[in-house]
C-alpha cells in the first residue's frame, strides 16, 4: 500500500501532506511527556515489528502492494496517537532506507496507513468497550483490524483515482481494486491484531496500562494497581 | 513454508540495512553533500517530474541520476537492481492502458476472437508513467544509498524533528535487529528438535502458529525490555534533549544546488 | 561394522559474513565414548556442534553421523537419534510451558502420549525442575532456562547425545547431578560429546579430550593425558585444574612421578605420598 | 561519611507473572570492597544485580547506592558511576559492531572524543578482542558475546562494578585475565559484585560472600570461612573447591588444623606438612 513518488498528482500531495501534518502535531502535544519505562520499549518494539512485516510485502494489482500494516495493533496497543506517531517513523524508515513509499506520497501514506489505518481500529474497540463492558474483546479487535485495512485501502485508491492523469486509471477502478486486494490481508491482520493483543491481556497486562483503549480493562487495571 | 520465506525477507531487509551503510561511507559527490541539501534536491526533482509531460524530456532526465551515482561511486548496478522493481509494477499495472486508450494503432494482433490493437497514444502514456516512475524511484535511492543511518538521524534533528521522536527512530532501528535476532532463535530451537514435517493445513496447526506467534511476541518484547535496560544503564534517555547542530551550508553545497537547477532549466527551456 | 558414530572429514565452515570458523578439522568419535571438545573461545567447538547436528552444512568436507551424511536428505529423520543441547538455552527453548517445550521432541516423534508424559515427569525430577513445569521458559532465571534445555535434549533418549557447554551457569549440586545423569546414560551405551571450558569437571565428563584451536585440531588423547600436557594446554590457551596444578610441583619437585587429575585420586595419592615418605624417613 | 556504597534494606520483590524471586533480603556493601553473591539457580542473584543497579525498583524495603535511593528519578545520577554487565550477553549488547557497543556508554557520558577512542582501544586489548572489533556482536561465539559484554562495562570505568557470572562460557585464559582486571581495578578502588557458579575463582575474586536461597539471605562472611562452612555451602546446595575438598580430608584426619583455600597456598601447606611430616619422624 505503499505509495512511490511519481503516482500521486501536485494537488492530492498538497492535500495529503496538510491534513497529515495537522495530526503530526496533535498526536506530538498528546504524546510528549507521557511515554514511561514500560511503554518505550513497546512502542519501540511494536514499531520495528511492523516495519518488519510490512517489508514482507506481495505484489497486487492496483499499483500498490499489500502487506500487514499493523495501525490495528499499534492503535490499539499504544493508543491512537502514540500509534501514529510509531507508524510514521515506519514510513519515514520505509522510505528513507528501502524506498518504500515516496517521500511526496509519505503525507498520503500517512493518512492512509497512520491515521485512518490506526484511529479507525482504535475508536471501533474504545466504543465497543463503553457498550459491553470488555466481553468479547478480541472479535471487536478483528473487526477493527479488518475495517481499518479496507478503509485506509480505499483511501489509497481514492487518492490515486483523483491523480489522473498523473495516475493512469480513475475512481471506479482504483478505488474497487485496493478495497477487494485488502480484504484478505485485512482478515489475516485482524487474526494477527487479536493475537498480539491476546496475548499481552494474558501474559503482560501491566504494559496496557498506558493505551487509552484497552486501559479501563479490569485486568488491565488489575495489574496497573499490582505493580503499583 | 511460508514462515522460513518470510524470514529469509527479514533477515535479507536487516542485510540491506546495513548495506546502506557501506554506501555512504564512500567517498563520492553526494555522499560530501549537506543531507539536508540533497533532501531538498531530491524533493525538488521528484516533484518537477510530475509537471514534465514529455516522454523525451523525462527520458532526458533520467540521465541526472545516473550521472550522479557515477559521480558519487555507487555502482550502476546496485542503483539498477534497487531501482527494478517499482517501475516494473507500475509498466505491469498499467499494461491494459497500451490497449484501451483510443488513438492512431500503432500495433494490431488477431487472436481469432479478439483482435488487440496497440495505440501510439497508448505507448506514450505508458511510457510516459514507467520512465517518471523509474526517474523518481532512482532520485529516492541515490538520496537513500549515499546517506547513513546516523546521517539521516542528524538531518532528521537539523530539520527540527523533536527529539524523541529522534529517539524513538534509533531504537526502532536497533529492536529491528533485536527481535530478528530473537525470531530466528525460536525458528532454529523448534528446527532443531522437528524430525518430522507436517505439511497440512488444518485447525490444530493454525492454532500452533498462532500460539508460536504469540510466544515470539511476548519474548521479544520481553528481551527488548531488558535490551531496554542495557541501554538506560549505559545512558539512553527517551527524553535527552541534547541538540545536535545543524551542519552548516558549504560553498560546496550551493554550488550543488546552483548546478542542479541550471540543469534542469535547460532541460525544460529545451 | 565400523564403530565410529561421528566420522568428521577434512571439514572446512565459513559462516556468511566471511568468518573462516573452521579451516579443515577431522576426527572421529566411536560409538559409546565420551569425549570433550576444548578449546579457547572463538576456535570453532559450536560450529562445530552444529554441523554434527546436521543444523549446519560443511563448505568442505563432510560429517557422517550413523553412516548417514549430515547433508542427505533424509538427515533430519536421523537427527531423531540425535539429541543436542545449545550453548545459549534461548536457542533451544520456544513454547509457552516448560512442560510442552519438554514434551516437544517426542511428540513429534509420534511416542505415544502415556510414555511422553512418563519420560517427561522422570526427566523433571531428575533435573529438579518439577516446580517450573508450568512457567514460561523465557522467564526463568538463567541457570533454570539452561536445565530446561538440558531436559528437552534428555528426554528424548538419544543414542548420541552433543551438548554445548552444558555446566556453565549451573549452580554446583545441579552440575554434579548433570554429570551423574550424563555418566550413567554412557553407561547404558549413549555417546556423549560434550565441549566445555570447564576443565574441574573434566575427568568426570569425558574419556577422551579433543582440543581445537583457531578451527583446526591442535591434539586429541585420553582426558589424563591432555590434562598434564601443559604445552598443549598452553598452546590451547587453557589451564590445567587446581587438583593437576598442585601435583604437578610436587612432581617437578621430585615427590611422585604421576599426576592425579581427580580429587579422589588426589587423596589416596598424597596419604600414599605420606606413608612413603614417613616410612622412608623412619 | 559513611562507608557502605551499597544498602540493601527489607527488599523483596516479585515480578509480573507473580514469581516471588526476593523474600526479604538486607545487606551491606563497603565502599572498595569484593563481594560474591552465591546461591543456587534461581535463587534471587541476578534479580538482586538488577535492583542494585537501580533497573527494577524493589516491592518494599528500598536499596540506597551512593546514598541515594534507586528510584527511576535518580536513576541518571547512578549510572555514572556504576558498571552493571548482564548475565545473558545477547542482553547487553545492542548495536551493529562491537566497537560501536564499546564505545556507546562513554559517548553518552559524554566524555571527549579522543578519550572515548583511547579507553576503547585499551580495553579492546586488556579483554584480547582487537581482531573482533568491527564485527556485529550478535555474530559472535557465545563467549566472545561474553567478553564484550564486559567490555562494554569496564571501559566506562565505574565506581561500582556489578557483574553477573562474568567467567562463565570464558575459556581459561580470558577467565585468568578477567580476574587480574578486577583485582587491578579493585586495588584502584573500584567496587566489585559479582555474581557467580565458579567457586574455583572465589578466593581470588572476593573477599568476602553473601549466599542467598530461595530469595532470602543465607549467610555471609569472609570467602575462606564460607568455603569451609560445609553446613553452609550444603544448604545453598554449593561445594567446596576441589583444593578444599583435599585437604577437608587432611584435616579430618587431623594432619592439618586449617584449610588454604588457593593452589599456592595448598603448595606452601603441603611443603610445610612434608616437612614436619619428616622431621617428626626422624
Ligand atoms: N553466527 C555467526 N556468524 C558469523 N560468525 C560466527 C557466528 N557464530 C560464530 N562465529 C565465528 O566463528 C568462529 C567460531 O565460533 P564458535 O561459536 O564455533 O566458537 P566456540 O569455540 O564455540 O567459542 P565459545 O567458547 O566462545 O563458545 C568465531 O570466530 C566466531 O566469531
Ligand atoms: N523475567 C522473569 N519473569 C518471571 N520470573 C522470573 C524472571 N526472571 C527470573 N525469574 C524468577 O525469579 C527467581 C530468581 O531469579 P534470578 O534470575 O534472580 O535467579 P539467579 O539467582 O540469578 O539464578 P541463576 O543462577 O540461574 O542465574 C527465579 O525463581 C526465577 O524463575
Ligand atoms: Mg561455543
Ligand atoms: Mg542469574
Amino acid at each position: 500500500m505503499h505509495i512511490p513518488d511519481g503516482f500521486l498528482s501536485p494537488q492530492i500531495i498538497i492535500i495529503t501532506f496538510a491534513i497529515t501534518i495537522i495530526f503530526w502535531i496533535i498526536a506530538f502535544k498528546r504524546v510528549k511527556g507521557r511515554l514511561d519505562e514500560r511503554q518505550v520499549p513497546l512502542m519501540g518494539l511494536l514499531t520495528a515489528l511492523f516495519f518488519a512485516a510490512q517489508m514482507m510485502n506481495y505484489p497486487i494489482v492496483g499499483g500498490t502492494t499489500a502487506h500487514l500494516l499493523g495501525g490495528a495493533a499499534l492503535g490499539i496497543i499504544l493508543g491512537p496517537f502514540a500509534g501514529c506517531i510509531s507508524m510514521t517513523i515506519i514510513l519515514v524508515l520505509q522510505a528513507f532506507l528501502f524506498g518504500d513509499g515516496g517521500l511526496t506520497a509519505l503525507g498520503a501514506n500517512v493518512l492512509n496507513m497512520g491515521i485512518i489505518g490506526v484511529f479507525v481500529p482504535a475508536f471501533i474497540v474504545l466504543a465497543f468497550n463503553k457498550i459491553t463492558k470488555g466481553k468479547g474483546l478480541l472479535v471487536w479487535v478483528f473487526i477493527g483490524a479488518f475495517a481499518g485495512d479496507v478503509l485506509a485501502a480505499i483511501a489509497a485508491g481514492a487518492e490515486l483515482g483523483f491523480s489522473q492523469p498523473v495516475f493512469q486509471y480513475g475512481l471506479n477502478v482504483a478505488v474497487p481494486a485496493m478495497a477487494i486486494n485488502h480484504s484478505v490481508i485485512g482478515v489475516i491482520e485482524g487474526v494477527v491484531t487479536a493475537v498480539l493483543v491476546g496475548v499481552l491481556l494474558k501474559l503482560r497486562p501491566d504494559v496496557l496500562s498506558k493505551s487509552s483503549v484497552l486501559k479501563s480493562l479490569p485486568a488491565v487495571k488489575a495489574a496497573q494497581e499490582n505493580t503499583e | 513454508m511460508p514462515l522460513k520465506t518470510s524470514l529469509r525477507d527479514l533477515v535479507e531487509g536487516a542485510e540491506s540495512l546495513v548495506y546502506v551503510e557501506d554506501l555512504s561511507n564512500k567517498k563520492g559527490l553526494l555522499q560530501s553533500i549537506n543531507p539536508l541539501v540533497k533532501l531538498a534536491i531530491t524533493l525538488f526533482m521528484i516533484s518537477a517530474s510530475l509537471f514534465v509531460p514529455s516522454l523525451s524530456y523525462l527520458a532526458l532526465m533520467c540521465v541526472i541520476p545516473i550521472v550522479l551515482s557515477l559521480a558519487s561511486k555507487i555502482p550502476l548496478r546496485a542503483l539498477l537492481t534497487r531501482t527494478a522493481l517499482i517501475p516494473f509494477f507500475a509498466a505491469v499495472i498499467s499494461l491494459p492502458i497500451l490497449f484501451i486508450t483510443s488513438g492512431a494503432p500503432a500495433l494490431n494482433a488477431n487472436f481469432g476472437l479478439f483482435n488487440l490493437t496497440v495505440t501510439i497514444e497508448g505507448i506514450q502514456r505508458f511510457l510516459i508513467f514507467t520512465v517518471r516512475v523509474w526517474f523518481c524511484v532512482a532520485s529516492l535511492t541515490l538520496l537513500i544509498l549515499s546517506m547513513g543511518f546516523t546521517a539521516f538521524l542528524k538531518m532528521l534533528a537539523s530539520i527540527r524533528v523533536p527529539s524523541i521522536v529522534i529517539q524513538l527512530f534509533s531504537l526502532t532501528y536497533r529492536y529491528l535487529f533485536v527481535s530478528i535476532h530473537e525470531i530466528q532463535k525460536v525458528l532454529i530451537a523448534k528446527e532443531a528438535r522437528t524430525y518430522i514435517n507436517r505439511h497440512t493445513i488444518n485447525l490444530e496447526s493454525l492454532r500452533h502458529s498462532g500460539a508460536l506467534l504469540a510466544t515470539i511476541f511476548i519474548r521479544t518484547y520481553e528481551r527488548s525490555e531488558r535490551v531496554y535496560m542495557a541501554m538506560k544503564s549505559r545512558g539512553f534517555d527517551v527524553n535527552n534533549t541534547n541538540k545536535s547542530s545543524i551542519p552548516p551550508l558549504r560553498k560546496k553545497d550551493l554550488l550543488f544546488v546552483a548546478s542542479t537547477t541550471v540543469i534542469f532549466g535547460l532541460l525544460v527551456v529545451l | 561394522m565400523d564403530d565410529a558414530i561421528v566420522k568428521v572429514k577434512e571439514v572446512q565452515f565459513s559462516y556468511p559474513g566471511g568468518v573462516n570458523a573452521l579451516r579443515g578439522v577431522s576426527f572421529e568419535i566411536r560409538r559409546g565414548e565420551k569425549v570433550a571438545l576444548l578449546g579457547p573461545n572463538g576456535s570453532g567447538k559450536s560450529t562445530l556442534i552444529l554441523l554434527m547436528a546436521g543444523l549446519l552444512t560443511p563448505k568442505k568436507g563432510e560429517i557422517t553421523v550413523f553412516d548417514e551424511k549430515t547433508t542427505s536428505k533424509n538427515f533430519q529423520k536421523l537427527r531423531q537419534r540425535l539429541g543436542i543441547v545449545f550453548q545459549d538455552p534461548d536457542d533451544q527453548l520456544f513454547t509457552q510451558s516448560v512442560i510442552e517445550d519438554i514434551e516437544y521432541g517426542p511428540r513429534n516423534l509420534k511416542i505415544p502420549e502415556p510414555e511422553v508424559k512418563e519420560r517427561s515427569a522422570h526427566i523433571l525430577s531428575k533435573i529438579g525442575i518439577q516446580h517450573l513445569e508450568n512457567r514460561p521458559p523465557h522467564r526463568l532465571s538463567f541457570g533454570e532456562k539452561k536445565k530446561v534445555s538440558l531436559a528437552t535434549a534428555l528426554v528424548l533418549k538419544p543414542e548420541l547425545l552433543i551438548l554445548d557447554e552444558p555446566t556453565a551457569n549451573l549452580d554446583l549440586v545441579s552440575r554434579r547431578s548433570l554429570i551423574d545423569t550424563l555418566n550413567e546414560l554412557n553407561c547404558e551405551g549413549t555417546t556423549v560429546v560434550v565441549s566445555t571450558h570447564d576443565v574441574e569437571a573434566l575427568p568426570e565428563l569425558a574419556d577422551r579430550v579433543i582440543v581445537v584451536s583457531h578451527g583446526s585440531l591442535l591434539g586429541e588423547g585420553a582426558t589424563s593425558d591432555v590434562l598434564q600436557d601443559s604445552k598443549l594446554l598452553d598452546v590451547a590457551g587453557l589451564e590445567p585444574t587446581s587438583i593437576v596444578k598442585l601435583f604437578l610441583k610436587l612432581k617437578t619437585m621430585g615427590l611422585i612421578q604421576d599426576v592425579p587429575i581427580t580429587v579422589k585420586d588426589g587423596e589416596k595419592k598424597l596419604l600414599e605420598l605420606m606413608k612413603t615418605k614417613t616410612e622412608r624417613t623412619t
